[in-house]
């Protein structure tokens, strides 16, 4: 999912529930979410709202089950060749478009390779770079730049499709789960030409759902789709979303009835603590502080580490958030990844790599001051402007001035745009930042702070960090690229180059009559495809 | 009547002021005016409401910039003083007495400061104590006393608070005084107080005044010549008893027949000339001569030629063809 | 009459283009681009997409470019949504968010009217000081303090009225109802103070002696003559009204336009904020115009002159 | 003669934050019918008051009748409803005021304004009363009624609205018509011919007119008889020749000495020194006694009582009393000077 | 009639003796102006609750926070989401200062408060005392209104003076520059001004300085234009004043009643203003609060933790109250038309 976000505390809560039957009763779902839907261009989509609404009306070769894994959708089966690079999936014939059309192999091919085309200027066309020559294809200069042809993908015949990869990425299959992998229908698109995707009729789907009307800025609807392949396990026959910023408001639907679903924040949850409607769940999504290694000071390690040190992320995470987060001494979340073999959490594996602790904090602050030859500090903490965001920053403020003596902290709230604007000028000393992962691998996360990455707007270069990264990237042999990686996360925390917060929960409200709930971890947050409703009338 | 050997005070020549009024034209408030005021008279200006006495008397003084003439005092070019102190110096020769005795005092200021403020702008007290007894002194001349220096005009009736504005305009020692109606606004009763003020300090002052009104028998009373305004002209201007004796023009003849005399038995017997209609606007004033939409004896040159402003008798000047013999002539 | 309007015309699209060039400039001074590092865009995808909304342009260019699009009524795309006009956006809020803002106008006029009459009829009464207490409190009380009270006990509580949305006319309520104690309270005090100015004139003492009765003396005298002021705060009201809407929209889930409109500026979102400023802008002087020419057919002194001296 | 309007000491207050101002204080006079009285006196005498109280258009709650009666055809205003008032003004009694300018109401057509008072009193229907709307302006002497009952005051200008003023207090045929200084505010020649207007008027219906004014040359004009107001008292009241050629209040003489007179030999005027008194703490005794040249010890403690001098002269000073000096007025306060 | 005789003997008909200067006797005591407006203004009950009021929470604003140990950022996450308890009254049970929450649970006791630790208003979600805030609160949002309106009225007021003192070309084109001002929302204004400075009081005090005169320096010209040919200001002309005399002496302070009256409506102005700004989070940042922050933070919340909200909401409605009756007061006492 989307890359660094916001601290959005709206989300839909829960845990999958097993399907039994078709229970009678009207089988309506009400919901609400806090944007309206920037996109329905499986090409152009990059955040959470566009991809769930499109994981409930398109559907890629496969997609996310209760437990997070791949389970099929338009492909019925696949193959994988012995070095893991090439997949040959076989689609499921009864696959088919809402116009009634069948979903054959080179709709694929068309989505996929307008994703990659430098016109369509789409931001995820990253995600595709275990495709065969997909970065090439991407990068100005390369002689492949922009020969879409060139990619490693290949409709063998309607019902065939052959993928290439550049080097094995054994989370490809759940990769195809994700909305840029979606399949876009050459001759309709073509059609609807500058109008496709714009409204609910100017496209057509191949998904659980259609989305039956859009009021843009106002709210939309899902209706069962009839052409579905799979119609038989879809339940709901009507879902409504409708847009609702204001989280209290969305608590007062709820109460009142009118929506199944609302997201809380850590002010209502105290409010419905005892309440049996309430729901946790964990999430991926990590927050931490980028620590701008640009910055002098800050360039000292033992700084940095009695930064880390000095404030109580349990207290943080308890009582100020108060969601279900965990406390973070690490980058890469909890519950979100797991060894090839032995199937351990890559957190189990490598522990905690920081804790809380004043007096060596102050120690350390001690030592660092004595090596930069400063009495004092001033610090400029960059923050986003939301509420949640604020007052975070406002107890780390206080945590540090009262920790380390002789710091004082700023803080700057800035819109979401003009926060990332000044990370990535480098404007700040340290920043309030997350992480979403992309896929269900570490190396979403890990990747992020090499040398010069997109994602390391901090200065922070570590050679030996970066000589890991690339060759766990190349490593064909699953077990070692494991490894590699654990080692990888040890040195970025060796280096404290970032001092992460917490990782992410999220927590609602939700009728117990709303049965069947699957939520993922990353790409769409929820699907409605195996959602029911059971026990509202009584 | 002879008038030989008296000086020439203030000449207006040809004096006009117009204000620009909204998109379309000019208001001619004053269209060509010329008068003389000599040492030590009084010349009285009446006319209706609207018909440019006040403005003539406030352009005489520079508060308004001629649009066209001079005005010249003792010789000199009113409207062309350049420098700072030039200014001043008029400034002190030249003072105006206000038809409100209400707006002319600002209400946020003591009665000793409204005084003091031509002593404090030309520096003619050097020590407070010296500005203090300067103002007790002014407020003894017009007949206050000098426990009134600290209060607020708020605290005055009408006829003290046009003393304090005399007071003012003495305390720079002026030689000329253009009073803007300075008793129109104050009680019958008081009226003559004011006026018998104005009238004891130019016996012994040897002041000048351009007396404004409307009311035609104080201006009579006040007056040794009075010019009469009509619509932005002076229709006629004599010696105030020849004025009232015998007016030329219809429109004096007019204007002295409705004021109301307090004699009843006069009132019933007098022959009254009742204009009919109203005074016109001074945007789109009447061709020729101006009083013509309601003069009983308008000729058809009246519309045609503007009347020139002649001597029809000696020292008794009018702007009217009845007594311009040509005119006169053509018509028949 | 038609000479003055399109005089005045003429002078609101002059005003206009002023505006236009102003927020231009301002939003150039903006802090942030639209197309930053949130995304996963590579260098050569951020060039094209800054090439093709024409941000790589030098600034003159890019205004001159703008300038000749609005002028063809082409307010441009906006970045967040996928091939979304400023202009269907802008028509997509401006509904609700007009609806409302219309709705709140009329009845906080007519409540504050009323009050205000009230209040200067029983002068120095009970009733003129609980009108006034009233309009106090209206002006003291937050409105989105307001709206979450009125929502909870009305909407969840009570359950009279519905908590949010926009659908039928009963959803209109509540947000229409918080909007106008503002302008309930502003229109009360205003009418109050005006009615007892022009209970004090000649011309309601000439209407009096002529033995019109008291009700007709104030129906007809006072209150048309007090409405001529009150018209001239209306127009600066109905567009605080529309524009300051965004938090009753945020509140009830008003797809209005303010809400738009302040997520355009915290992603930059560079011809939504200039489109809608413009759009605004445009209402005002709008308004402004008609409340001069409303202000001319209540008046009839204003009529004749063609224009407020 | 029959006896249209009596007032019995009448007292009028008004409340303000500064305490309570006796703006009139026991004023007594009566009008014939057809008669027209001039109530004279300095500014803030209380004339205005007195008028508006015949009318009980006193301001609401401030101003209040103390004291006395108002009889008009037998009938105590002072002690009549509102309702029964609304019947009255505009039919039987109406007024003027002073200023044309701020008189009508600048939002309603002239001829709607003119019609109120006939549609209420008269029954009349519209297009009668519109009829006799335009009867009236053409009465009063304006061009062109029929187009001009459609304009609007502002279209108007100062003597054609006074004039408009007297229309309307004239459409109803009112019995008592009261005009509270109805030229001040226009220039002289406006002026005569707004007197000439009321005079002809007053001659064709036999209204009988309260004049208020304090312009004794206006009061020669019209009036038949004078009141003459000082301090919110009646000081003198007798015929217009008694109070001009025979005066004996020393305030009336005042008066008449500060008129200069077109066809005297100017001479310093005769001013009255001093202010007029402050209505809040009024003089115990002669209101005018502070300023009188004349005053006794008698006149500062005691108030005057009216003296009859003749049978339609009266006059409210210690002067007249027998135990005081003889004195004649001055010689400028004669009327027509020499004579 | 007998009863006045009988005291009139004949020595009483002899010429009174007046003291010549009596009869210009001015009974009225002395007073300026502003004396007698405040008079008047003391005779305004409301007025002067108001202008009680404002002032005991500027004194109590400025004491207050001294009252309590704590300082406005002294966090304690673990007293976080008191409610109010004062020693004394917290046996008053009605009240509601026990430490009771709404749950009829006493937080301080759950979460182990030390037996003398009082939070007269509560803690807020840092564990901050919400006392303290509140005051500190008060002091950020009377600042900004009286920051803001006095550059307000500087800025108005030369505008508007210069505007119409001028007069002619002068007034013309800054009158079309109010015109195209007016025509910009300010609401768009200032947010834009916000975020191009930085969120905070400086920011907003600017925001609200620059659309916020337009109101004033319309009233102060239109005063200026009606007083500059007011006979007073020309018989100072004539008398040869400078402009500057002019405008010291004459114009400015007869404008001043019109100017004061103004800004006692734009100071509740400006602090709502602050606190919708607060709403939309454009506000003061934290850790520094205003009132309008506290309620907009503590709104959120209303429903759990109602004293978050409660007394900053009733600080700000009690200074709105005040400055409307104030203003209001001072409105009648200084309007020319109530006098005479
Ligand atoms: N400052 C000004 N701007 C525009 N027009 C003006 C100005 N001053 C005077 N006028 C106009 O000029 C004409 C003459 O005015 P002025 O004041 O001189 O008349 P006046 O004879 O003094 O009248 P009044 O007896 O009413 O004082 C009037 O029509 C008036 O409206
Ligand atoms: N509404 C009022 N409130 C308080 N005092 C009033 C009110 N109306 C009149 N007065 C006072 O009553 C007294 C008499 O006023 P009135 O208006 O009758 O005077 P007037 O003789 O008509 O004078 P003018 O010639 O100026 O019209 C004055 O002292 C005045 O101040
Ligand atoms: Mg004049
Ligand atoms: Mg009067």
């Amino acid at each position: 999912s989307g890359g660094d976000k916001d601290k959005a505390s709206d989300s839909k809560g829960g845990e999958g529930d097993n399907a039994t039957e078709k229970p009678n009763e009207p089988q309506v779902l009400n919901l609400v979410d806090g944007s309206e839907i920037p996109s329905m261009d499986s090409s152009q989509a990059t955040d959470q709202v566009s991809f769930e609404v499109m994981n409930n009306v398109f559907e890629g070769l496969y997609r996310l089950d209760k437990d997070n894994q791949p389970t099929e959708g338009v492909a019925e089966s696949h193959k994988v060749n012995e070095d893991g690079t090439v997949y040959t999936f076989k689609l499921n014939p009864n696959a088919k478009w809402s116009d009634g059309s069948q979903v054959v192999a080179k709709d694929f091919v068309f989505a996929w390779q307008k994703a990659l085309h430098p016109d369509t200027l789409s931001e995820y066309a990253y995600i595709m770079g275990p495709v065969k020559n997909a970065n090439a294809i991407q990068t100005d200069g390369d002689p492949l730049y922009g020969k879409v042809e060139e990619l490693g993908v290949k409709a063998v015949d309607d019902t065939t499709l052959e993928v290439t990869l550049e080097a094995p990425a054994p989370y490809f299959l759940g990769l195809t789960g994700f909305a840029t992998f979606y399949p876009q229908k050459e001759e309709y698109v073509k059609k609807q030409a500058d109008k496709y995707s714009l409204e609910a009729n100017t496209m057509i789907y191949n998904g659980p759902f259609v989305l039956s009307e859009w009021k843009h800025n106002e709210g939309w609807q899902f209706k069962k789709n009839d052409q579905y392949w799979d119609k038989d396990t879809v339940k709901l026959d009507e879902v409504n979303v409708k847009i609702v910023k204001d989280i209290a408001t969305g608590v007062n639907l709820y109460e009142t009835g009118q929506v199944d679903s609302v997201g809380l924040n850590s002010e209502f949850v105290d409010q419905f603590k005892d309440n049996e409607d309430l729901v946790t769940r964990g999430d991926a999504a990590v927050y931490f502080l980028r620590i701008n290694q640009k910055k002098e000071e800050l360039k000292n390690v033992n700084i940095r580490k009695a930064i880390d040190m000095a404030y109580d992320k349990q207290s943080l995470v308890d009582v100020l958030l108060n969601n279900g987060s965990t406390p973070a001494y690490f980058l890469v979340p909890g519950e979100f990844t797991f060894s090839p073999e032995g199937n351990e959490d890559f957190r189990k594996t490598n522990g905690d790599l920081g804790k809380f602790d004043a007096e060596e904090a102050k120690k350390l602050w001690a030592k660092g001051l004595e090596e930069i030859g400063k009495k004092e500090l001033t610090l400029e903490l960059l923050n986003y402007d939301s509420d949640g965001a604020k007052k975070t920053g406002e107890y780390i403020k206080n945590q540090l001035e009262k920790n380390l003596p002789g710091l004082k902290v700023s803080i700057k709230a800035q819109p979401f745009k003009q926060k990332l604007e000044l990370e990535s000028k480098g404007e700040y000393d340290f920043s309030y930042a997350g992480w979403g992962p992309d896929y269900q691998d570490p190396m979403t996360f890990l990747d992020m702070f090499i040398t010069d990455g997109a994602h390391n707007q901090m200065g922070y270069s570590n050679p030996k960090y970066d000589e890991l990264i690339n060759s766990a990237k190349k490593e064909t042999d699953t077990k070692k690229r494991w490894e590699t990686m654990l080692e990888a996360e040890k040195v970025l925390f060796e280096d404290q180059a970032i001092s992460p917060l917490y990782q992410q929960g999220i927590v609602g409200l939700r009728k117990p009559y709303v049965k069947g709930l699957v939520n993922h971890l990353f790409g769409a947050d929820t699907s409605y495809k195996w959602i029911y409703i059971e026990g509202k009338q009584q | 009547m002879a008038v030989v050997e008296r000086e020439k005070l203030l000449e207006v020549k040809n004096l006009k002021k117009y204000f620009p009024a909204g998109k379309k034209g000019v208001l001619k408030a004053v269209d060509d005016v010329s008068f003389d005021i000599y040492k030590g008279e009084t010349l009285g200006l009446v006319g209706e409401s609207g018909c440019g006495k006040s403005t003539t008397g406030r352009t005489i003084i520079r508060l308004y910039d001629a649009t066209e003439g001079e005005v010249l005092y003792e010789g000199d070019d009113v409207h062309d003083k350049k420098s700072r102190s030039e200014l001043k110096k008029f400034n002190r020769k030249m003072q105006m007495i206000f038809q409100d005795p209400y707006a002319s005092l600002n209400p946020r200021m003591t009665v000793k400061d409204i005084i003091a403020e031509g002593i404090d702008i030309h520096g003619l007290a050097k020590t407070k104590k010296d500005r203090e007894n300067r103002v007790y002194e002014l407020l003894e001349t017009v007949g206050l006393n000098k426990e009134h220096a600290n209060r607020y005009p708020h605290e005055f009736s009408g006829g003290q608070r046009q003393r304090i504005g005399i007071a003012r305009a003495l305390a720079v020692d002026p030689d000329f005084i253009i009073a803007d109606e300075p008793i129109s606004a104050l009680d019958v009763s008081i009226q003559a107080q004011v006026v018998n003020l104005m009238m004891e300090l130019q016996k012994e002052r040897g002041l000048t005044y351009l007396f404004i009104a409307h009311d035609l028998s104080m201006v009579k009373h006040i007056s040794d010549r009075v010019g009469v305004m009509y619509l932005g002209n002076i229709v006629e201007l004599t010696t105030s008893d020849e004025l009232y004796e015998e007016p030329l023009h219809p429109y004096t003849q007019a204007l002295l027949s409705a004021i109301p005399v307090p004699d009843p038995e006069l009132e019933r017997s007098r022959e009254r000339i009742i204009l009919e209609g109203d005074v016109p606007s001074p945007i789109n004033p009447p061709s020729g001569c101006r009083f013509r939409t309601r003069c009983p004896h308008a000729m058809d040159v009246c519309a045609a030629v503007k009347p020139k402003w002649q001597e029809a008798r000696e020292g008794h000047w009018v702007a009217c063809h009845l007594y311009d013999e040509e005119a006169v002539k053509q018509q028949n | 009459m038609l000479r003055y309007i399109t005089q005045r015309v003429l002078y609101m699209i002059l005003t206009l283009l002023i505006i236009a060039t102003i927020t231009f400039f301002l939003m150039k001074l903006l802090p942030g681009s639209p197309f930053n590092n949130q995304d996963k865009l590579t260098e050569t995808q951020r060039y094209a997409l800054n090439e093709k909304y024409g941000l790589n342009d030098p600034v003159p260019v890019q205004y001159i470019n703008y300038i000749t699009k609005l002028a063809q009524g082409d307010l441009g795309y906006t970045f967040q949504f996928d091939g979304r006009t400023v202009n269907s956006l802008i028509v997509n809020g401006m509904g609700p968010s007009a609806t409302v803002g219309f709705e709140a106008l009329l009845f906080g006029t007519i409540v504050g009217l009323l009050l205000g009459i009230m209040a200067a009829l029983k002068h120095n009464t009970f009733l003129d000081y609980g009108a006034m207490v009233i309009a106090v409190f209206g002006i003291a009380i937050p409105s989105f303090v307001f709206a979450g009270l009125l929502q909870y006990y009305v909407g969840v509580k009570l359950q009279w009225l519905p908590v949010a949305f926009w659908n039928g006319p009963e959803y209109h309520i509540l947000p229409a109802f918080s909007l106008s104690v503002g302008v309930i309270a502003t229109v009360a005090r205003f009418m109050r103070t005006e009615m007892l100015e022009i209970l004090g004139t000649d011309y309601i003492l000439m209407a009096r002696s002529k033995g019109v009765s008291k009700s007709a003396v104030i129906f007809k005298h006072c209150v048309r003559n007090s409405l001529i002021p009150i018209v001239t705060i209306l127009g600066p009201m109905a567009i605080g009204l529309i524009t300051g809407s965004l938090v009753i929209e945020n509140i009830f889930a008003i797809p209005g336009i303010g809400e738009q409109f302040v997520k355009a500026i915290q992603v930059n979102d560079y011809p939504v904020i200039m489109g809608t400023t413009l759009f605004f802008s445009f209402l005002i002087v709008a308004i402004i115009l008609i409340v001069d020419i409303l202000y001319g057919i209540i008046d009839p002194r204003i009529r004749v002159a063609g224009g407020k001296s | 003669m029959e006896k249209l309007l009596e007032l019995d000491n009448i007292h009028v207050s008004f409340q303000t934050y500064g305490g309570e101002v006796k703006a009139v204080r026991g004023v007594s006079f009566t009008l014939e019918k057809g008669e027209s009285l001039a109530i004279v006196g300095e500014s803030g005498s209380g004339k205005s008051v007195t008028s508006k109280s015949i009318m009980r258009l006193l301001p609401n709650k401030i101003g209040s009748i103390k004291q006395g009666s108002i009889k008009f055809q037998g009938k105590d205003l002072a002690k009549a409803s509102e309702r029964e008032m609304e019947k009255i003004r505009g039919a039987e009694i109406s007024m003027i005021f002073q200023d044309p300018m701020t008189s009508l109401n600048p939002t309603m057509t002239i001829g709607k304004q003119i019609m109120e008072g006939l549609r209420k009193h008269q029954n009349m229907s519209k297009s009668e009363a519109k009829e006799r709307a335009v009867n009236l302006l053409k009465l009063v002497g304006i061009p062109n009624p029929e187009l001009r009952v459609d304009e609007y005051p502002h279209q108007f200008s100062g003597g054609m609205r006074q004039r408009v003023v007297i229309a309307i207090a004239l459409s109803c045929n009112p019995k008592v018509l009261i005009a509270d200084e109805p030229t001040t505010a226009l220039d002289v020649t406006i002026q005569a011919q707004i007197l000439d207007l009321m005079r002809d008027l007053q001659d064709k219906t036999g209204t009988a007119i309260i004049l208020i004014t304090h312009d004794l040359g206006v009061v020669a004009n019209l009036a038949q008889r004078v009141a003459v107001m000082y301090g919110g008292m009646i000081v003198e009241t007798g015929t217009v020749d008694e109070i001009f050629y025979k005066p004996k209040h020393p305030y009336t003489w005042g008066l008449l000495a500060s008129m200069p007179k077109l066809n005297a030999e100017s001479k310093e005027l005769l001013a009255i020194p001093g202010t007029p008194p402050d209505l809040m703490n009024p003089p115990k005794g002669c209101p005018f006694a502070a300023r009188c040249p004349y005053a006794m010890e008698v006149c500062l403690e005691n108030m005057p009582e009216a003296t009859d001098v003749s049978s339609s002269h009266k006059a409210a000073c210690w002067l007249l009393d027998e135990r005081a000096p003889k004195v004649e007025p001055p010689e400028e306060a004669l009327v027509g000077g020499a004579r | 009639m007998s009863m006045s005789e009988r005291k009139l003997t004949p020595d009483l008909f002899r010429p009174a003796n007046l003291d010549s200067n009596r009869a210009e006797e001015i009974s009225k005591p002395s007073l300026s102006f502003w004396q007698d407006a405040f008079r008047r203004l003391k005779q305004n009950k409301g007025a002067m609750l108001g202008l009680f009021a404002i002032a005991f929470i500027i004194v109590f604003s400025l004491i207050a926070p001294t009252f309590t140990k704590y300082d406005i950022d002294d966090q304690e996450l673990m007293r976080a989401n008191l409610p109010p308890k004062i020693p004394g009254l917290e046996k008053v049970e009605f009240l509601g200062v026990n430490g009771v929450d709404i749950r009829d649970v006493n937080q301080y006791e759950m979460k182990n408060v030390p037996k003398d630790d009082y939070f007269w208003f509560g803690t807020d979600s840092l564990g901050r005392d919400q006392w303290t805030r509140v005051w500190k609160g008060t002091q950020i949002s009377l600042y900004i209104a009286f920051l803001a309106s006095a550059i307000e009225l500087i800025i108005g007021v030369a505008y508007g003076g210069i505007s119409a003192f001028y007069g002619g070309r002068t007034d013309d084109i800054m009158q079309r520059i109010v015109e195209v001002l007016v025509g910009i929302p300010n609401l768009v204004v200032i947010i834009l001004f916000i975020i191009i400075l930085d969120p905070g009081i400086l920011s907003i005090t600017l925001a609200l300085v620059i659309t916020g005169w337009i109101g004033m320096s319309r009233i102060v010209r239109a005063q200026i234009i009606s007083l500059k040919n007011r006979e007073f200001v020309l018989a100072s002309k004539t008398l040869g004043s400078t402009n500057g005399r002019l405008i010291s002496k004459h114009l400015l302070p007869n404008t001043l009643g019109a100017i004061i009256v103004t800004s006692t409506f734009t100071i509740p102005g400006a602090i709502f203003f602050e606190s919708f700004l607060s709403f939309i989070g454009l506000g003061i940042q934290p850790p520094i609060a205003s009132l309008g922050s506290l309620i907009a933070d503590g709104f959120r919340s209303i429903r759990i933790y109602p004293h978050l909200a409660i007394y900053p909401a009733s600080v700000l409605c009690i200074l709105m109250i005040s400055f409307n009756l104030l203003g209001d007061g001072l409105r009648d006492a200084l309007d020319p038309k109530m006098r005479r």
